[in-house]
């Protein structure tokens, strides 16, 4: 690549007056390497200005340039006949049928929001708001997916709250419903919380926006928010490990989210896509102007000049680095067609908001940006954001993770106690524990098309005027994958998909985010490889290509990072509404199903977090063709109306995914259930093991549901009956038993969080 | 002791965007107010405080937006003493 | 039935309002905050969301909104007009409604659906419901803590204004129920003349089966109902 | 003209409930200052106002607080000068 851009003209640029010297410090401080400078200085014939090097700065950070990431990416699969708009745009389309395309993509903001959890969190809420509608297509449904350390501690409750509250206000500003997510808590996190936000827009087929510049002459227009100090180098910021002794003044500032703003900017900007006025939008987002005009530089093979004069500033005395790498939100670059600028400026005056043209498109493919018509930086476009170098690294498992794998853990797989208590601990952990406290927060109904809400296996969400929904969900269990990254990979495929098909979705594609540690360290990036090539091969069989996703590195704190967390964010189609199922029970007589095998397998499960504070063993492994043949046996169950619920069995097992069916409804029911494997009663109760969902139904279906699961191949039997409300809740195994009254279930299930959140709220 | 009333001025750092003062700003513009060249929205807390001297509760009340009502990375403080009580 | 459905920048809840009259056969119009003129409307209906982003407080920057001249105007001539939830704060912001909406007592946003009891059946909104009768609807705010001061609060149970309270799945009004520590549970209430009904919980939210419960449709055919007895 | 610093500060009304200080006391109690008899939070409004003089400054401020920035029902307010800029 960089003989082929060496015969690119070399064109000089004067040094601005006040712009500090470049020496190997300031390159280090940029977090560029000698050899990438080197690079840097061979690519431009010179060495570059400071503005020059900020920009490469930010384009070759891995927020940005993907350097240690791009390579892994290329391994997964992203075609299918459905996937409009693969990687590579805002975000991915798929055609979802009856003239309908949804959007999506998830993102991160983990590093921001462990410095400041509200604003962190809100804005990146923003982030992914803009992705979605920048596409042309309206927002419908946002999720979150959340790690944080242990509850014990007050700095995780502070973090935790905060993220919660910043989620909630910002996407209840917009008014776009959430519709589920998950949490983990973890010591694995204690450092680095994780953040990652997803966001699902629907457009008809043919409204498609791309973010390209094209069209010599045509303006650049800044429109929305103006431009302020905010996160200049959050790019650089999001790729770098944090300290301890990361102070608040050697902090980049934080991004202040005003959601507001937002609401207005989402209206214009449908509008102006769909008024023809503009061909082509982009987000401001991780490194701000620079990112948006460059990338829409070289999607379009074009060029682009600016003028930091122009742009509408929020404090005076910016200099043209500060204009170009400020991370204000709430602000788009858009390319108005040929004349069209007032209309730009009419709409955008409607909604309250502000335009200012700073520049035109070139044909020259050079990236060029001046202060008040003076050139203060001259790169040729599409070196700077396709040359970033890219990396494979060293990948070698560490030993301390070979040691806590193949540790035996069987010896717990004896009770240590009375059964009925150890459910009660699990079941009062927070992570098994009802996630009410924190979608309370969130508005889950506005827009009036949410038909599952957060609390269910997926969100789903209807389609006006067609008999169609979309469900989605995200899932990856960090344990599981730490322990062995390919299998937890796979298995965090495995449970979305059948998240999605026990609300009666048929999977369709997913985004993801590679949420990991430092990846120049080999036992990491052994993590990420194993776990890219995991999701591949789930996502090829399940026949659900990735059309996009993010990746944060470098989540750790003194050395220490997080479990691997390759976030998968799943979407999927409902033909009919009529098809939607829920997890909980609706009839006391009800027959209780399982399909699926209860097994031994307790490596990495809450159960030993609970009962050993161990994070160990193998994690359950996943068999990507039974969970196919799962998938397709609930999928026909729920065509033929032959089900009354249908509820994956994750975290906590079978005995906990048992109580969340008892508790779907405002009164909990009894359930009366025995299970006869040839396993322990930990191992049936609360092992972890994949491929599982409790389906109930009328007692006259019970023989069509076995019979289908059969005709399937996927393992099944009776397991029970549901009780009367407000009944006992009785699981019995061989050597085994739990019991206790429903009334008490539902109330360790439900005030776990509270608790330990509240210092005593009333209402 | 006494008991001291103190008023704590919570502000947001400034360069940090502000947005409900932006939109006051907007509002008092579009209602005629057009002298108004800024506007930051900011809390203030008022406390009253038992402690042997003004002093100690001033100091009180710096430790307190150190640790819990000030967010150190959005925000700055001011303690001002406005009442006293005498023997609370 | 024509109803304008007035918008503000920041209202996200309008075109869910829209969509609810509708249903039951109205005819709708968006009226963008800078419009004038009402007369034409056979209703006038304040739509939630976060009209200017809820600063300074909920309602309080939508209220000096030029429309809302307009609006002040048809309420006093008797045109029926309803607030709901934001559109309920700046009812109150503009004084066609006593007293102000709070921040909720848990200072946390709070979204889920509550039980309401219709407390009146009287008026022109709610004449579709038996007085007692129990709705779930839902709710989704961060400030519908109601406050007031002693004597509008005397004045308001005294002469009956309050039409919906929050209560518990049996009906009563324990403080248990209470979602936002309103005063007196109070989650809806008329002006004395009983044409303008402000409410924090959501009736546009609740008019499918598919989405949990059509409790809310009532509000509406109440107000179909009412309007076409006196055309 | 100048450019004149004013400080507005919107109290809640006394009697009134204020759950934000309500949730300060217990917090703070919580965290251990003990000697926190009340608190109360308001907010804080920053502009910046170009007038002719100090005195039509706050005139100007207190007007925006009856119309707008204050809530009659609720809230009362007080404006103090707290800087100035000669010819803004
Ligand atoms: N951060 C969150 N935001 C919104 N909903 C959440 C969040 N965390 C959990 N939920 C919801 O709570 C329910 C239970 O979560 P979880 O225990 O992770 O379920 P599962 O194991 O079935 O995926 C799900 O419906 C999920 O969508
Ligand atoms: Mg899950």
């Amino acid at each position: 690549m960089s003989q082929a851009d060496g015969t690119a003209p070399v064109i000089d640029v004067e040094p601005r007056r006040g712009d500090p010297e470049i020496t190997p410090e300031v390159v280090a401080d940029h977090g560029l390497s000698e050899k990438e400078y080197a690079r840097v200085v061979d690519l431009m014939g010179r060495p570059p200005t400071f503005t020059e090097l900020g920009v490469f700065s930010a384009m070759w950070s891995e927020h940005c340039g993907y350097k240690n990431s791009k390579r892994l990416l290329r391994l997964l699969p992203t075609k299918a006949p459905w996937v409009i708009q693969g990687p590579g745009e805002n975000a991915g389309v798929i055609d979802i049928g009856d003239g309908y395309a949804l959007a999506f993509k998830i993102e991160s903001h983990n590093h921001p929001s462990a410095v400041e959890p509200y604003q962190g969190a809100a804005t990146g809420v923003g982030g992914i708001l803009r992705d979605i509608f920048t596409m042309g297509a309206r927002p419908i449904a946002v999720l979150d997916s959340l790690r944080f350390g242990d509850l014990d501690s007050g700095r995780v409750r502070y973090l935790f709250g905060g993220v919660v509250a910043g989620v909630g206000d910002y996407g209840n500003c917009v008014g776009i419903p959430n519709i589920g997510g998950e949490v983990m808590f973890d010591r694995g996190y204690a450092g680095n919380p994780i953040v990652n936000a997803m966001c699902l827009g629907l457009m008809k087929r043919g409204d498609l926006m791309t973010a390209a510049a094209t069209g010599t002459g045509n303006s650049l227009m800044a429109v929305g928010a103006r431009t302020g100090r905010d996160g200049i180098h959050g790019a650089t910021f999001a790729s770098e490990e944090l300290s301890e002794d990361d102070d608040a003044s050697s902090r980049p500032m934080v991004q202040v989210g005003d959601p507001f703003t937002e609401k207005l900017l989402l209206e214009a900007s449908l509008e102006l896509i769909s008024s023809g006025a503009i061909s082509g939008i982009q987000d401001m987002g991780a490194a701000g102007i620079t990112s948006s005009a460059s990338e829409m530089a070289g999607r379009g093979g074009s060029g682009v000049e600016i003028d930091m004069a122009l742009v509408p500033v929020r404090e005076p005395g910016m200099t043209p680095y500060e204009i170009l790498l400020s991370e204000s939100q709430e602000r788009m670059l858009v390319v108005a067609n040929d004349g069209r600028e007032d209309e730009v400026r009419r709409i955008l005056e409607k909604w309250e908001l502000e335009a200012a043209v700073i520049g035109t498109v070139t044909d020259d493919g050079r990236f060029r940006v001046l202060e008040d018509g003076v050139v203060v930086a001259d790169i040729p476009a599409l070196p700077l954001t396709e040359g970033c170098p890219t990396y494979e690294r060293e990948g070698i498992e560490g030993d301390d993770v070979r040691v806590l794998r193949t540790m035996d853990v069987s010896p717990y797989l004896r009770p240590t106690g009375d059964l009925t208590d150890t459910f009660r601990q699990l079941l009062g952990s927070p992570n098994v524990a009802s996630k009410r406290w924190i979608y309370e927060q969130y508005d889950t109904t506005v827009r009036t098309s949410t038909v599952v809400p957060p609390g269910g296996d997926a969100g789903v969400v209807r389609i006006r005027g067609t008999r169609r929904a979309v469900a989605a969900t995200t899932d990856c269990n960090g344990r599981h994958v730490y322990l062995d990254p390919g299998n937890g990979a796979r298995a965090a495929v495995a449970e979305a998909a059948r998240n999605l098909v026990c609300v009666g979705a048929q999977p369709t594609a997913i985004t993801n985010n590679l949420n990991f540690g430092n990846p120049l360290k080999p036992h990491i990036y052994y993590q990420m490889r194993e776990a890219v090539l995991g999701m591949a091969e789930a996502c090829a069989l399940f026949e659900t290509p990735v059309t996009g996703g993010n990746v944060s590195l470098f989540n750790e704190t003194d050395g220490r990072a997080i479990y691997p967390t390759p976030v998968i964010g799943m979407v999927g189609v409902v033909e009919d509404v009529d098809h939607i199922t829920r997890a909980g029970f609706s009839e006391p007589g009800d027959t209780i199903l399982l399909l699926g095998s209860n097994t031994d397998e307790i490596g990495g499960s809450e159960y030993l977090y609970v009962i050993a504070d161990l994070v160990a063993g193998h994690p359950p492994r996943v068999d990507l063709e039974a969970e196919r043949s799962l998938q397709r046996a609930v999928l026909d169950m729920i065509h033929q109306r032959l089900l009354a619920s249908a509820h994956d069995c994750s975290e906590g097992g079978l005995a906990c995914t048992l109580a969340e069916s008892a508790l779907g409804s405002e009164r909990p029911f009894g359930v009366d259930v025995t299970v006869d494997d040839d396993v322990s009663p930990v191992g049936a109760f609360f092992g972890e093991a994949h491929g599982r969902v409790v389906v109930s139904c009328g007692p006259d279906k019970a023989s069509a549901v076995l019979e289908t699961a059969q005709r399937h191949g996927v393992p099944v039997r009776i397991i029970g009956t549901v009780g009367e409300q407000d009944g006992d809740f009785i699981l019995k195994a061989k050597d085994g038993s739990i019991s206790l009254p429903a009334a008490q279930v539902a109330d360790i299930y439900f005030s776990a969080i509270p608790k330990l959140m509240d210092l005593g709220e009333t209402g | 002791m006494s008991q001291i009333h103190l008023e704590i001025r919570i502000k947001p750092r400034p360069g940090l965007l502000n947005p409900e003062g932006k939109a006051i700003h907007h509002a008092l513009q579009s209602l005629g107010w057009d002298g108004v060249d800024d506007a930051r929205v900011g809390k203030v807390v008022y406390l009253d405080l038992d402690a042997p001297s003004e002093s100690d509760a001033i100091e009180a009340a710096h430790a307190m937006c150190r640790k819990f009502l000030a967010n150190p990375v959005t925000e700055d403080f001011e303690v001002s003493v406005v009442g006293k009580t005498a023997d609370a | 039935m024509k109803v304008a459905v007035v918008t503000f920048p920041g209202s996200n809840c309008d075109y869910d309002l829209y969509k609810a009259v509708q249903q039951v056969g109205g005819n709708p119009t968006f009226v963008w905050h800078r419009e004038r003129g009402l007369t034409e409307y056979d209703a006038v209906m304040l739509p939630g969301g976060f009209s200017y982003g809820d600063y300074l407080r909920g309602g309080a920057i939508a209220r000096m909104s030029p429309v809302m001249e307009d609006v002040v105007t048809y309420a006093n001539a008797g045109g029926p007009v309803l607030g709901i939830c934001n559109g309920f704060q700046i009812l109150c912001e503009a004084g066609l409604l006593p007293g102000a909406l709070m921040k909720n007592r848990s200072l946390r946003f709070r979204s889920h659906p509550v039980h309401l009891r219709v407390e009146r059946n009287d008026t022109m909104f709610t004449s579709a419901y038996e007085k007692g009768d129990l709705l779930s609807i839902p709710i989704a705010h961060g400030e519908g803590n109601f406050e007031a001061d002693k004597e509008t609060l005397q004045r308001i149970e005294g002469e009956g204004h309050v039409v919906f309270r929050y209560v518990d799945p049996s009906g009563e009004a324990t403080d248990a129920a209470n979602p936002n520590g309103s005063w007196h549970n109070i989650a809806g209430l008329v002006n004395e003349r009983g044409n303008v009904l402000g409410m924090m919980p959501h009736p546009e939210r609740a008019t499918e089966e598919l989405l949990g419960s059509t409790d809310g449709l009532g509000l509406f055919d109440s107000l179909v109902h009412a309007l076409s007895a006196t055309a």
